[in-house]
């Protein structure tokens, strides 16, 4: 099971650099879904044991976050009818490279955090890498859509770090932090969506009217 | 208040108007001239006493008022002076300040009565005597700090009176600054030569002169007198601190007063016969540089 | 069971009023509100005549920190509530489900934030109140609005998120402790052992926890959303955010600091407490120079305020109590000033430097407006003076003259840019009444449109007299709790 | 002290009834006469017990007092306030209608109140509230004529400077407590518990210097001074400058009671700025020819004066010499008292004059000596008074002050060097003599220097009424030092700290004489009139023309104006004289510029605002940037973490 658990977060690291590369909006999503699936596996494989508890969180996570959401966004895409790519402030190249950095630089503090022993050794530095790489995604591109994207791998992040706290946070209160993202992001989709109808594109950069 | 200080005070009433009629007669001798008499000053005031008077339609009541009140306040400001060398008719602990307060009550008047007709000659000497004054009176107040260090008395009684007297030895030197300086106040405040010429005919040169300019008949007199009278004042002062004169007799005090007086007044003939009057633009700095006298004489005595 | 009440009865009526397709009309809507605000103010009241027990096991409870930020937050409701009356008659939103529903889930998330002691349960509630408020900020759908929903939006989602892995981290704290830590995350337990707590985590929780609730406070430098949203939100929203919802992020930095404060780290913690607050200090001063629209304008003092919030925090001693009393008088400032805003909206189109004149077009609000002006920035004899008063004289009593001298020039230059705007716009002669302006004219002061702020004024004024016994005695052991003393 | 209550509310009660005249006429004098009383019992030397309240404030109790120096002030406000209050009814009846005159009738009662409540107030909160309420409603007077932009310009300069002054009283009060411990911020506390080092006392005398100096307008804290008292409707320009100013001193005098003996230092720097202020404030009114503005830099030049008394009392103080320091406070607070009556007296009476002409412009006007009679001679004797002629009360607190200045010239140690002071006075004096013949002589006499619209008319009783009462009181205390003199030493002994008529014994002796004087001058004064007009009988005297000196039809454009006047004076002071001149080959004029606000101030604050907006970018550009904000917060706080992680 450890192993797995293991090779389950590479597969994540892999799957922000991914999402980091990509230069269609679906392909990106796609990406998005299949962290999220991931995720949701994790709980099972790091719980001691088999727990009602982990299971029902595993589902909770793989329904919202690699079914709903992903789900949602491309819905969105269909509605908004817009051009697929992706026009980023940072080239792909160097938002790689970038993540890479992150990547680095989550090991080096993951290193220096007192963590306990019997833990995932693995799992505060992805979750510390997947949030710092949410953040690149979602300053670095134009798309409201991708942002959201963005904001989703930060949620995403947490959640792993979430994972090594599982006992001390009650299953509601995971579900609520769940239901609490799903909403937020259904409602950044309806932004996004007004957004596209007002200014025919999901270029969020045009959002500079208010300033002082 | 004794009998012999009023005495005194009227004959220095009396003998005011003849101050000026020395200063002018020796001018003249000096210049070569007869000039006129010494009292021609009496024959004046007793002309103009009888003339009618003529008032210009824009004057108020503030014309006439002017030359009394101005007279007035020199009469009650004489009251300070220790005439005898020891005690005035009137002090009080300060009263220096009600002496200047008084000069400047009948500047005041003077002025806003000149002011009141409008003429924009009157203006303009207004203006003058007011920049003028400005920098006298701290003058005069320069030279009230050096005598009240002097004579450690804050009246005017206490500071030409005894203690006065006591202080020459040590503060010789600045005492006779003080008396220095307060002769150029003479000068100045009686608008004489080298501030302003009492015998010019140029109304744009005049300073006292054109103030008065439509005075006439008695209210000329008034003024007229109440120039003399203020001379004479002044003169009071300069020889009160030059010649303290505590330890004498009431009689000898007053005969050497007024031939103190006739000095002042010969100087002020020689002063006036030896100089230029200066332009107007100089003459504050003529007063600067006798409050400058002054601050010396002061500073003499606080180091 | 009065504390789940609080909590469920709005957040049923949202649901309802969400739900049921009969409600489309306004009418229906509103009237609840109405109704809903009055009865959670009674609840409120009633808490503190008789205090209540904790719930859910101790899940819910009401100590004085939270019975404050309650308080507040309910009266302000009723406030709005009355004054949504005159507005709609001017302004009607498209969905009435939707501005009464997002309202009466706002006020179900505070209170679930204001009564919550597990740590993770108010990071939900604060997450909700974000989530509640948007689409009342996006009312009006036009550009402008999007723009500001969507930076609204992602910034303090991310902020919020930030504050989700302090929670974690919190969590970890405990975890890392050893030995019997009570509950999880739960507040009195968290307290309890705060000694034991992993020093090291603590830290990097209270740090994450004050980043990210400071984003939804409108610290400096995480304050950008704040003016774009209070200008483009409908006033009587941006009075609930201002006046309520940065309470509720304060309280949830205020938990962390009882925290931190019973660890023994209080000497970590206020450095950075300080320098937030110093920062927005300075930020907002900037920005309120010049400033032209009366709702940016007061987002700024917002700012200004919340960093007043943290120094007094920062400060210790007597510095917590003029906290806390800061807490209360800015809430109810703030509504009033926003509501004034509104009504110079209403009238004139935009509460902007525009306008002229407005003691004679529009008598009451324009009084108001200036009152306000004294008010918020501190002047006697409003309740502000009292509290700001008291963290200077913290500040001095810390032996901190250069911050006291700081909040001093901050308060100066805040009072020059305000004073510029606000008299701007009172004075002068009103413009010649143009063709499209007597519907303005209709719109002037009508008795529910003045009746909020004057009550709220009224509230503050007193509170610069007379600070009633029972909230005196509340806010002090509020202070005491975060490691403050009383006046 | 319930009187004092009693007397506060009924004046609020008239701002209130403010719609019915005569009724608001009633409860003002009422509650003036109520305040009034216990005032007067107090400087004749009973003492009134404190008022202890207890509110659940922060802070301790809010006590009230009434002690001479509280008396004096007290008297100050209630007298002016009532003129004021009655010449306002008649000064703003024609704007009934298109203006909201009840609210400034409410607004100068509740200024009137505050002030009262200010010098009352025995503990910081209620001090402060007291403090703002005044300056706020002040404020709002100021502004009464919105509608002109400079008005808004000065209310904006004034609120300002206010505010600023507000917040330093928050840093003194918020010191002071700190440094003697006492949550108590009751004065008596704050009198009991001294600063304990030399630093803290030092800032607090500092900051008090400032606070105080720039409500009371000494240079050169002026600036706001000018432009608020020119914009205000004559009635508050004369409550403002006549009492509110007076606040600062208050204030500084208020200080020395509880903190005790100031260092020398404090006593220099305040005898400076009274000199400073004195010189420049009297060169600058001379530069005026708005006769608003001229009046408020005349407010300037007695500030001077009065903070001369106070330095003289503070230096007494400190050095040792509490003869000195009675006279020194005992001066001050007289020349507040008189400077009260007179200015108030002169702005009132200037405000007729603007009322019937409608310009404020000296070099217009000439010759209303004769369509205004009342208003001339009230302007006249305010002049007079304001000069420090005898035998006017402006000379009698002069005196007073030159007493303390002169004997400290003679007190041995560096204390004598005060005493060339004294001459700073003298030329204060002087050019207050001149600038005051420059407007007597423009407005009231000679010939019209324009045109008129409407010939000029003499105004209602209603407004002469005021002016008649306060030259009144004018020449009695002028008349009558032995009653005035005793009053305002206990008040210089109270704030020495020194029990009273111990130490003001001199002084006191010398005010019976000094009444002698007084009277005897008068009398004389009347005598050679009547003797004049006994003798002056003889024939009618002739009328005629002025004579033009050969010149026979002089033109309005002949007459001498205020510029030229004062522009020999000027030329002497050339770059302190904050004038600009302009002279051509047909016309000579000077236009004033105040050498803090427009040469320094000003531009200062237009480098903060271009500074703000350049800063704006921070706020500009979209969400990225906003972003980038919060990551750079948190990256900030990682760091900080290292480094307490580090050495925590």
């Amino acid at each position: 099971m450890r192993d797995a658990a293991q090779i389950v977060l590479l597969l994540v690291v892999l799957s922000d650099l991914a999402i980091l590369g990509t230069s269609r909006l679906s392909s990106c999503i796609r990406g998005l879904a299949a962290q999220g699936f991931l995720l949701g596996l994790l709980p099972v494989l790091i719980a001691p044991q088999l727990s009602v508890h982990a299971v029902s969180l595993a589902l909770g996570t793989v329904i919202v976050k690699a079914v709903a959401l992903p789900w949602f966004l491309s819905w969105a895409i269909r509605e908004a009818a817009v051009r697929r790519e992706i026009e980023p402030i940072v080239g792909f190249i160097a938002s790689q490279l970038l993540g890479a950095l992150a990547v680095a630089l989550a090991f080096a503090i993951a290193s220096r955090l007192p963590l306990p022993a019997l833990q995932q050794p693995l799992l505060v530095p992805v979750s510390l890498a997947t949030l710092i790489i949410g953040f690149i995604v979602l300053t670095t591109r134009r798309k409201a859509l991708v942002q959201v994207v963005g904001y989703l791998i930060l949620e995403n992040g947490i959640y792993l770090f979430g994972l090594t706290q599982t006992e001390s946070v009650p299953f509601l209160l995971e579900l609520g932090v769940l239901l609490d993202i799903f909403v937020g992001v259904f409602i950044m989709g309806i932004v996004v969506f007004h957004i596209n109808r007002e200014f025919d594109s999901l270029d969020a950069t045009r959002l500079t009217e208010l300033s002082d | 208040m004794t009998a012999e200080a009023l005495i005194a005070l009227g004959l220095l009433g009396i003998t005011a108007p003849a101050v000026p009629g020395i200063a002018v007669k020796t001018k003249s001798f000096l210049t070569g001239r007869r000039g006129p008499p010494v009292l021609q000053l009496y024959a004046d005031l007793a002309k103009l006493i009888r003339k009618g008077r003529v008032y210009s339609r824009t004057t108020t009541p503030i014309f006439r008022a002017g030359p009394v009140i101005a007279l007035a306040s020199l009469i009650v400001a004489a009251l300070f002076l220790p005439l005898d060398g020891r005690e005035a008719p009137a002090r009080f602990a300060g009263d220096l300040v009600a002496f200047a307060g008084l000069l400047a009550l009948a500047r005041f008047a003077l002025v806003l009565a000149g002011l009141d007709t409008g003429s924009s000659f009157e203006g303009l000497g207004a203006s003058r005597e007011v920049t003028i004054a400005s920098f006298a009176e701290p003058t005069m107040f320069l030279c009230f700090v050096a005598l009240v260090l002097a004579a450690g008395d804050l009246s005017l009684s206490g500071m030409f009176g005894a203690p006065l007297a006591a202080a020459w030895p040590h503060a010789g030197a600045s005492l006779s600054l003080v008396g220095v300086s307060l002769f150029v106040l003479l000068l100045a405040e009686n608008s004489r030569v080298p501030v302003d010429d009492p015998a010019t005919h140029l109304e744009l040169t005049m300073i006292h002169e054109v103030i008065v300019l439509d005075h006439g008949g008695p209210d000329l007199a008034l003024i007229l007198y109440g120039g003399a009278l203020k001379l004479t004042l002044f003169g009071v002062l300069v020889v009160s601190v030059l010649v303290p004169r505590a330890g004498l007799s009431g009689l000898a005090a007053l005969a050497l007063l007024f031939a103190g007086l006739g000095v002042v007044a010969l100087a002020v003939g020689v002063v006036e016969s030896v100089m230029a009057r200066v332009r107007l633009v100089r003459v504050p700095q003529l007063l600067v540089g006798a409050a400058a006298l002054a601050l010396v004489a002061t500073i003499l005595q606080l180091r | 069971m009065r504390l789940l009440a609080l909590c469920a009865i709005p957040l049923a009526t949202a649901l309802v009023v969400f739900a049921a397709p009969a409600f489309r009309g306004r009418r229906v809507p509103v009237a609840l509100l109405f109704v809903v605000a009055c009865a959670h103010l009674a609840l409120v009241t009633s808490l503190w005549v008789v205090p209540p027990l904790p719930t859910l096991g101790g899940w819910l409870a009401a100590d004085p920190l939270g019975l404050t930020v309650l308080t507040l937050t309910s009266v302000l409701f009723v406030v709005t509530a009355i004054y949504i009356v005159g507005y709609l008659r001017h302004e009607a939103p498209r969905s009435g489900r939707v501005f009464a529903g997002g309202l009466l889930a706002f006020l179900a998330a505070a209170s679930v934030v204001a009564l919550a002691h597990h740590l993770a349960m108010l990071w939900v509630g604060m997450e909700a109140t974000t989530l509640s408020v948007a689409p009342l900020v996006f009312l009006r759908r036009d550009r402008r609005s999007l723009e500001a929903t969507w930076k609204y939006l992602v910034v303090s989602s991310v902020g919020i998120a930030l504050a989700l892995l302090g929670t974690f981290f919190l969590a970890s704290a405990q975890g890392q402790g050893g030995g019997d830590m009570g509950r999880p995350l739960l507040l009195p337990d968290l307290i309890a052992h705060a000694r034991e707590l992993h020093p090291a985590w603590l830290r990097a929780a209270f740090l994450f926890l004050l980043v990210g609730f400071g984003t939804k406070m409108g610290l400096a430098p995480m304050h950008t959303w704040k003016p774009d949203t209070y200008g483009e939100a409908p006033s009587l929203v941006s009075g609930l955010m201002s006046g309520a919802l940065t309470s509720c992020a304060f309280l949830g930095v205020a938990r962390v600091t009882e925290v931190v404060a019973a660890a023994g780290l209080g000497s970590f913690a206020q450095p950075v407490l300080i320098a937030f607050g110093l920062l927005s200090l300075a930020v907002a001063a900037t920005f309120v120079i010049g400033q032209r629209d009366v709702k940016r304008l007061l987002a700024y003092s917002s700012v200004e305020h919340m960093g007043l919030l943290v120094l007094g925090l920062g400060l210790g001693g007597v510095g917590a109590y003029g906290s806390m009393l800061h807490l209360v008088n800015n809430g109810l400032a703030k509504g009033w000033m926003f509501l004034v805003a509104g009504n110079i909206a209403l009238a004139t189109g935009a509460a902007t430097a525009g306008n002229r004149g407005l003691i004679r077009t529009l008598p009451a609000s324009a009084t108001l407006l200036v009152l306000g002006l004294f008010a918020v920035t501190g002047s006697p004899p409003f309740g502000m003076f009292v509290s700001e008063f008291t963290i200077l004289r913290a500040a001095f009593d810390g032996g901190h003259p250069w911050i006291a001298a700081t909040i001093l020039m901050a308060l100066a230059v805040i009072f020059v840019g305000m004073a510029a705007l606000v008299l701007g716009m009172v004075l002068g002669e009103p413009p010649a009444p143009t063709g499209r302006d007597p519907g303005a004219v209709a719109v002037r002061e009508s008795r529910w449109l003045v009746a909020g702020p004057v009550a709220l004024a009224a509230i503050v004024l007193m509170l610069g007299f007379y600070i009633p016994g029972p909230l005196r005695d509340v806010l002090t052991r509020a202070a005491m709790a975060l490691g403050g003393t009383g006046p | 002290m319930t009187l004092v209550a009693v007397g506060l509310t009924l004046i609020l009660l008239a701002g209130l009834a403010a719609s019915r005249e005569t009724l608001f006429r009633v409860l003002l004098s009422a509650g003036c006469v109520a305040g009034a009383i216990p005032a007067l019992a107090v400087l004749s030397g009973d003492t009134v017990r404190d008022v202890r309240l207890s509110p659940a404030m922060p802070f301790g109790p809010w006590v009230f007092g009434l002690d001479a120096l509280s008396a004096v002030f007290l008297l100050a406000i209630l007298s002016v306030g009532a003129a004021c209050a009655f010449y306002g009814l008649t000064y703003l009846a024609h704007e009934r209608g298109r203006r909201a005159v009840g609210a400034a009738h409410l607004l100068l009662a509740v200024l009137v109140a505050s002030l009262s409540l200010a010098v009352v107030a025995r503990a910081a909160l209620p001090f402060l509230i007291a403090w703002e309420v005044m300056a706020v409603a002040a404020y709002l007077l100021v502004v009464l004529e919105h509608e002109r932009r400079e008005v808004r310009r000065a209310g904006m300069i004034y609120v300002v400077a206010t505010h600023v002054g507000t917040l330093l009283l928050f840093a003194l009060f918020a010191i002071w407590g700190g440094a003697g411990g006492a949550t108590d911020l009751s004065f008596q506390a704050l009198a009991a518990h001294p600063p304990f080092s030399a630093i803290r006392g030092g800032m607090i005398l500092a900051v008090a210097l400032i606070a105080f100096g720039l409500k009371t307008g000494a240079v050169p804290f002026h600036f706001w001074l000018p432009e608020a008292h020119a914009a205000a409707p004559a009635h508050v320009s004369a409550l403002m400058s006549g009492v509110v100013i007076k606040m600062g001193i208050y204030g500084l005098l208020r200080t020395i009671v509880l903190f005790g003996a100031p260092a020398p230092w404090w006593g220099w720097v305040v005898l400076a700025l009274g000199a400073v202020s004195g010189v420049l404030g009297v060169v600058w009114a001379l530069a005026q020819h708005d006769i608003k503005r001229l009046l408020a830099f005349h407010s300037v030049e007695n500030v001077g004066i009065i903070m001369l008394g106070v330095g003289a009392g503070a230096l007494g103080l400190a050095y040792g010499h509490p003869l000195i320091a009675v006279l020194g406070f005992a001066g001050a607070a007289l020349h507040t008292l008189n400077h009260a009556l007179f200015k108030s007296l002169l702005f009132l009476a200037a405000g007729s004059v603007i009322h019937t002409t409608g310009t404020r412009e000296i070099d217009h006007l000439g010759g209303l000596a004769r369509p205004m009679p009342a208003t001339t001679a009230t302007f006249l004797i305010g002049s007079a008074a304001i000069v420090g002629l005898p035998p006017l009360n402006g000379f009698v607190s002069e005196w007073v002050v030159y007493q303390a200045l002169l004997r400290g010239a003679s007190a041995g140690d560096a204390l004598r060097f005060a005493g060339l002071a004294v001459v700073v006075l003298a030329f204060i004096g002087a050019l207050a003599l001149a600038c005051f013949v420059k407007v007597v002589g423009v407005l009231y006499l000679g010939t019209p220097r324009r045109a008129l619209a409407t010939a000029p008319r003499e105004s209602a009783a209603g407004m002469i009424r005021p002016l008649v009462a306060l030259a009144a009181a004018c020449v009695v205390i002028g008349l009558v030092p032995i009653a005035v003199v005793p009053p305002a030493l206990r008040v210089g002994s109270l704030v020495a700290g020194i029990p009273a008529g111990t130490a003001g014994l001199p002084a006191a002796a010398a005010a019976g004489p000094a009444t002698v004087f007084t009277v005897a001058l008068a009398l004389s004064l009347f005598v050679a009139w009547g003797l004049y007009v006994a003798f002056g009988r003889r024939g009618q005297p002739a009328q005629s023309a002025t004579w033009g000196c050969g010149y026979p039809s002089p033109t309005p454009r002949m007459a001498y104006t205020a510029s030229s006047f004062a522009a020999p004076l000027l030329d002497v002071f050339r770059s302190f004289a904050g004038v600009r001149i302009h002279r051509t080959a047909q016309a000579f004029a000077t236009h004033a510029v105040d050498p803090v606000l427009d040469e320094v101030l000003v531009p200062a604050w237009r480098g903060v605002r271009s500074g703000a907006a350049w800063l704006r970018h921070a706020q500009r550009g979209g969400l990225s940037q906003y972003l980038l904000w919060v990551g750079a917060a948190v990256v900030a706080s990682l760091l900080y973490l290292l480094a307490v992680g580090r050495n925590p």
